[in-house]
């Protein structure tokens, strides 16, 4: 593609010999070698696939027979379940319940863990450890906790105390909170550590000027801290809200024997999908499933580039 | 060594012309620095000689060959970057031995060829270190290094010392003009402080918005500028311009005059120097004094003539008092003359 | 740094009243959030009898149950699968992301713009919805159950890309430039000027795939059929339903996909909690 | 005629090439170690006696099973003889996977006669579209050091003993949590099978029509069954659903006196050392009606077998399907003949452990499922809002009907 250079020994010759590519086009070859296997990766793998699963769940697709044309009605199907909607509400209850808490129990965390000094790389990796766990295996543990006596450790520890069992992941009640506690769990190293940058990004030079103004603490907190944290906090509630509305590998595992929990109380919208799909061989009607979830996070992000925009 | 030649040089970016068309020939051996403020193309030119920028029209020829289409590598130029360019991730050996990338050189040779760089640049007690262990101007010199070993046909400087103290700069001006003077290549420097330009240059060229208002030695620019724009660039502080007109043969500051009457600082005397400019036909000023700036050997004195401030020269050792009213002489040999609308330099005085 | 250390440090001993109180809290809650690690080792050492004794020290500690899990079952193979998955996944990212964020952060082309959106855009869209497509792909190519299977989704993410452009756009054009004259090709100033210049934005990238590819469950659960192909997580899945509700075996098991990443997080967990802040932050 | 007079010409021919020229057919079926065993020694004993066929087995993962016999169909590269779930028939008859056995070789009346009743989940019009080598069936398991404790002395014959004795046999502690179940309650396990095919009927009802197109348990009988079902857990308190997360894993750690599982737990709870166990038929009603669920992997003639392949297709499947194959599968998987004669045997039924599933493998029933998965999860569901939403039985039963009806529906349309 290039020339190999002759100057250095011979550095002025009359010649007027010009590439064959001008420079310009050259550059555009460099541009599209570099580009070409990953752009065709991002067509096949992710483009083609966005628009075949717009297009499969318009058909009745089951493995088993040629795909037809079937119009809308795997949606209409799927909004006149009371299982879909079951599940779309799980979805959310995961979501509401799980992004507050996890984002509160983050911050207040990170806000003490930034002031210990003391054995702070130990704390932190204590809080942070959960993070890096797989959450298939995990699940597996909350699943023994929760057992009932005499296995589950927690009904184990409640009896020992005096207090009735809870039937953690038999009762319709007590299900999603406890599968939703796992994946907080999980997922709260993270955000304290995010939640840690964002502390540390804002300059000390704010606290001494507010502290030389005579704010106290609490003050400070409401009136510097908070809202310099916001673009972390949005960050981190997206991020969040993207996880929770994503739930599966817990679910999945805590509830094998009843997937999605008792008479469907815990069950996601992904596990759903994973159903109707990979159980059901309901291809058209998952599709059509992944088209919702697509548009919930599609909403969510919108609303994090509003929220940002209104920032600025 | 070679020759650079420029003719008809264009360079567009979308629809905007930023260069239009200049013509350049640099002599081999020359030192020419481009100068003007940020934004008048000179950086742009330079960068179109390396070949670091698509040349839109006209050609560029080094030696005898047109290099338009020609990568940079294969125009065998250096050129030493404002910020060093030089990789942290590397020692300065290794930096100084990039320069020898494409050379078909042996092992040997090239190591050879560092070594000599970095003696000649007072580095070899730093070959093994990493760029973050050294100083502004030893950076400087590795930048350098690296463009020398390769031997180029030319060298070129993209502001290379605005990033170091004012102390630095001063001493590596000198450093780069005796390298010049000893390894005698050509050399296309580009710079917006004058200074440099005028302390350095074979040649200057004067640029402003994408054109060349003028080209010549040093000193030709300085007693003779073309227009206002570089009289007012080339010298410091600033010449003073101010609108008058001839009565008699001696030319006065007037408002609305038909010209523009041109006098630098260093011609505009107070106090007891103005009393040796006999020259009657020479530029008196009165004004009350605004600001005094004392700079030991001269004391530099801004005062008022009708509402615009202008900067004469007293001796050192006379500091008036803001508010005093003085007056200024200067010689007429030293007024330079502008039409007034078209900035244009009247015939030489 | 070491000065806003000092200044924090003043900061704290003018607080000083409630730091013991404060760091005990901490402490306690640092330990509850590593119980279900401790109780999965302590349970894993456990014999079947012994698992209704709730003590976190078992009174009898052994390892038979690692002895049986690795001699009959398939962890060291799972273990292999994922670090093949994970390296191979992890390398590739590495090397396609940094180049495309490379190329759109440094070189002006037509298209570049679009190119740059369509690829952010891809974010927008969860792996869920482009599962089917992908399986149907798989079926027909022949990709299902086998490692290509496994990783084609993942050999390069618009996250990576994005990230690696953000941290190329910090690196000045004169390095590059520079570079260029001094004879070296486009690929080569790329690998041996540019990402140098990135790798802690790299080593960020790394940690994440990494972990992001170790603990995948989703797609391999979907795409691998036979337990030789399984990764870590999905072969624990398998082997906890297997065994049926054995839970000493389930910890162990479970211990087996943790201990890994432990061990390197323990060794690494400078780098690899600077890591997760920089892409969080970043990306 | 024609097909006869084809095999004649195809054997004349096989003849004529010798066996140099063997046939060679695939056969597929699932990864399941005593399975793929026992399927190499039959091939090995089938091709010593046709030197010039060659069988070459080919399994597969059983979750990817079905995929790839549908890949591998549209590819025109499927199996010549394969396994197949009962359950999977229709959809696989409907997607032109399998062909019809030949009348020839194997007449219906003949099938009937010798096979248990159960085989007729894989006719279809009067055609056979497949036969097992081996059955599974369903059985009462008990703990007979738990039993002994307690001083019973063997496993319950009816429904009342059944609780009678579960109810003697359940230990709770001070805090009111059982220690030792009497039984396990698992729907998700073997349970809904029980409810359906057995309890339903022993009160009178039948869970579906004779085709299995039409959900009928949405009756009296239905509701008692389910009623019987619940109250074993909220009136009589003999165990509670969930202990010990699934009932094979609380029976295995000596923590229920009873369960109900299947042939295929007889591996896992082979290794159980801490106390002895015994297998009895499941507990009949108080008429003495029994009922039971059967379920088995049947073997069918892939629809691309043509020619020489199609005719060294029906031998094979008529071997495996032979008294002598079904003895091997017995002894190597443990899996029941399907043949009456084979499992009859004296030998067979005095076995203390495969007794009990033998006997009743004549009054089994099958269930023709069209999704198992999902309607397993109609009964897990059903008795779930009974247990833990206090849902009337009828009105339980009710919405688990239609449920399963729409199920079956969309998956017969």
């Amino acid at each position: 593609m290039t020339h190999p250079t002759d100057h250095d020994t011979v550095p002025t010759r009359p010649l007027i010999s010009q590439p064959r590519m001008s420079m310009r086009m050259r550059s555009n070859l460099w541009v599209w070698c570099f580009l070409a296997i990953p752009l065709v990766f991002y067509v096949v793998i992710r483009f083609y696939p966005t628009f075949n699963a717009f297009w499969l769940s318009l058909t009745d697709w089951d493995l088993m027979s040629d795909a037809e044309f079937i119009g809308f009605e795997n949606y209409r199907d799927m909004f006149a379940d009371d299982d879909f909607w079951k599940t779309f509400w799980n979805t959310f209850e995961y979501l509401i319940y799980g992004t507050p808490t996890s984002l509160v129990i983050a911050f207040v965390i990170a806000y003490y863990l930034d002031k210990v000094r003391f054995a702070h790389n130990f704390l932190r990796a204590l809080y942070f450890m959960p993070y890096i766990t797989t959450a298939a295996a995990m699940a597996w543990v909350w699943r023994w906790f929760y057992q009932p006596a005499p296995t589950g450790l927690i009904n184990g520890v409640l009896g020992e105390v005096g207090i009735g069992q809870i039937e953690f992941l038999k009762s319709t009640t007590w299900a999603l909170p406890s599968i939703m506690v796992t994946a907080i769990w999980a997922g709260l190293g993270f955000q304290i550590i995010i939640f840690m940058a964002g502390l540390r990004a804002i300059p000390d030079t704010y606290y001494e000027a507010a502290r030389m103004d005579g704010l106290g603490e609490w003050a400070i907190l409401r009136k510097i801290t908070l809202p310099l944290l916001k673009p972390t906090m949005v960050f981190l509630v997206v991020f969040i809200s993207i996880a929770f509305l994503r739930i599966f590998d817990q679910v999945y595992n805590m509830t094998t024997n009843d997937p999605g929990g008792p008479l469907g109380s815990t069950k996601p919208l992904v596990l759903m999908i994973y159903q109707t799909a990979f159980s059901s061989y309901d291809m058209g009607q998952a599709a059509a499933q992944t088209v919702v979830l697509f548009t919930i996070l599609l909403v969510v992000s919108l609303l994090q580039l509003w929220v940002l925009r209104e920032r600025t | 060594m070679a020759t650079i030649t420029l003719d008809k040089l264009t360079k567009r970016f979308g629809r905007t012309e930023v260069i239009h068309g200049i013509d350049l020939a640099i002599a081999d051996g020359e030192f020419v620095v481009f100068v003007g403020p940020s934004g008048c193309g000179k950086s742009t030119t330079l960068r179109m000689i390396a070949g670091l920028e698509e040349v839109s029209g006209g050609q560029i020829r080094i030696g005898d060959r047109v290099v338009n289409e020609l990568d940079p590598k294969s125009r065998n130029i250096a050129m030493v970057f404002q910020n060093y360019a030089i990789y942290p991730h590397m020692t300065v050996r290794q930096n100084i031995g990039i320069g020898l990338y494409t050379s078909k050189l042996d092992k040997d040779e090239k190591a050879r060829r560092v070594e000599e760089a970095a003696k000649l640049l007072g580095l070899e007690p730093f070959l093994e270190r990493r760029p973050a262990a050294l100083s502004g101007g030893q950076r400087q010199r590795v930048a350098m290094g690296r463009a020398m070993v390769r031997d180029p046909v030319a060298f070129l400087f993209d502001e290379p010392l605005s990033n170091l103290d004012a102390q630095l700069r001063a001493q590596m001006r000198i450093e780069i003009k005796a390298l010049h003077q000893r390894l005698g290549s050509t050399i296309a420097y580009v710079t917006h402080d004058q200074v440099e330009a005028m302390t350095m240059a074979d040649r200057i060229v004067v640029m402003r918005d994408g054109h060349i208002l003028q080209q010549g030695r040093p000193m030709d620019i300085y007693s003779n500028p073309v227009d206002v724009f570089t009289a007012r660039f080339i010298g410091t502080p600033s010449m003073n311009i101010l609108a008058g007109g001839i009565e008699g043969d001696a030319p006065v500051a007037r408002k609305g005059g038909p010209i523009l009457l041109g006098v630098r600082p260093q011609d505009l005397l107070i106090g007891s120097a103005a009393g040796q400019v006999a020259d009657t036909s020479g530029l008196t000023l009165w004004g009350p004094v605004t600001a005094v700036e004392p700079t030991g050997p001269e004391t530099l004195v801004h005062f008022d003539v009708d509402g615009e401030t202008v900067i004469g020269t007293a001796p050192g050792d006379e500091i008036p008092e803001v508010g005093a009213r003085i007056e200024a002489r200067a010689p007429a040999g030293a007024i330079h003359r502008f039409d007034a609308s078209t900035k244009k330099a009247l015939e030489p005085s | 740094m070491t000065a806003t250390a000092d200044l924090r440090e003043r900061r704290m001993r003018d607080i000083r009243p409630g730091r013991i109180i404060r760091w005990t809290i901490l402490f306690i809650g640092g330990v509850l959030m590593v119980t279900p690690l401790l109780y999965m080792f302590s349970t894993s050492l456990k014999t079947p009898g012994q698992i209704y004794d709730l003590r976190l020290i078992p009174a009898a500690p052994t390892l038979a149950n690692y002895v049986e899990v690795l001699s009959e079952g398939e962890f060291p193979r799972w273990f292999l699968n994922s670090s093949i998955v994970a390296i191979v996944v992890t390398v590739s990212n590495l090397f396609f992301d940094s180049l495309v964020g490379y190329t759109l952060a440094k070189f002006r082309f037509r298209g570049r713009r679009l190119i740059f959106i369509a690829i952010l855009s891809t974010l927008m869209i969860p792996t869920e919805m482009l599962v089917i497509p992908w399986y149907l792909m798989s079926a027909q190519f022949g990709w299902l159950d086998s490692y290509w299977g496994i990783m084609f989704p993942g050999m390069t993410t618009a996250f990576g890309t994005f990230l690696m452009k953000q941290f190329f756009e910090t690196v000045p054009d004169d390095f590059l430039e520079a570079a260029r004259i001094d004879g070296m090709n486009e690929f080569t100033i790329w690998w041996k000027i540019a990402m140098p210049l990135v790798t802690p934005a790299l080593s960020a990238l790394a940690i994440f795939t990494f972990l992001g590819n170790w603990t995948a469950f989703f797609w391999p659960l979907i795409v691998t059929t036979s337990k030789e192909l399984y990764t870590l997580p999905i072969g624990l899945t398998s082997f906890a339903v297997e065994q049926a509700i054995r839970w000493e075996m389930i910890m162990t098991g479970a211990a087996l996909a943790t201990i890994p990443t432990l061990l390197v997080f323990l060794a690494l967990q400078r780098y690899i909690v600077r890591g997760v802040m920089l892409a969080g932050l970043k990306g | 005629m024609t097909r006869l007079h084809l095999l004649a010409g195809a054997s004349a021919f096989a003849c004529l090439a010798g066996s140099a020229q063997a046939v060679e057919i695939e056969y597929w079926q699932y990864i399941y170690d005593t399975r793929v065993e026992a399927m190499d020694q039959l091939i090995a004993a089938f091709e010593e006696a046709n030197p010039d066929i060659t069988v070459n087995q080919v399994t597969f993962p059983y979750a990817d099973y079905q995929t790839r016999i549908v890949a591998a169909n549209m590819a025109g590269q499927g199996p010549d003889v394969m396994q197949l779930f009962y359950g999977w028939a229709d959809k696989f008859i409907e997607g032109g996977l399998i062909q019809p056995l030949p009348e020839d070789v194997f007449p219906p009346e003949q099938i009937e006669e010798e096979f248990f009743p159960i085989v007729s989940a894989m006719e279809r019009d009067g055609q056979y579209y497949g036969l097992p080598t081996a059955v599974r069936s369903l059985a009462l398991f008990w703990n007979k050091d738990l039993f002994a404790e307690a001083g019973i002395e063997g496993p319950p014959e009816t429904l009342d003993e059944l609780i009678e004795i579960g109810q003697q046999l359940t230990q709770k502690n001070d805090a009111g949590n059982f220690e030792v179940v009497g039984m396990t309650l698992d729907m998700a396990g073997q349970d809904h099978q029980w409810w359906r095919e057995v309890l339903v009927r022993q009160m009178g009802g039948q869970p579906y029509s004779d085709d299995y197109s039409e959900v009928t348990y949405d009756d009296e009988a239905g509701t008692e069954a389910l009623q019987f079902y619940t109250d074993l857990a909220n009136v009589h308190e003999i165990g509670t659903p969930g202990f010990m997360d699934e009932g094979q894993a609380a029976f295995r750690a000596g923590r229920a006196a009873m369960t109900i599982d299947g042939t295929f737990r007889l591996g896992s709870f082979s290794e159980i050392e801490d106390f002895e166990w015994g297998v009895a038929e499941l507990p009949a009603n108080a008429e003495g009606l029994q009922s039971n669920y059967a379920s088995y992997f049947a073997n069918a003639i892939g629809a691309g077998a043509e020619g020489e392949e199609y005719d060294a297709a029906v031998k094979f499947l008529e071997y495996i399907s032979s008294e002598e194959a079904m003895a091997v599968w017995l002894d190597v998987v443990g899996e029941l003949p399907a043949r009456r004669e084979a499992a009859m045997t004296d030998e067979n039924m005095a076995d203390p452990i495969y007794g009990p599933f033998l006997a009743a493998l004549p009054y089994a029933h099958t269930t023709l499922f069209v999704d198992e998965a999902a309607q397993r999860q109609v009964a897990i569901d059903m008795a779930n809002r009974v247990l833990l939403e206090d849902q009337s039985p009828a009105d339980s039963i009710a919405a688990a009907a239609e449920e399963e009806q729409e199920i079956i529906d969309d998956a017969r349309d």
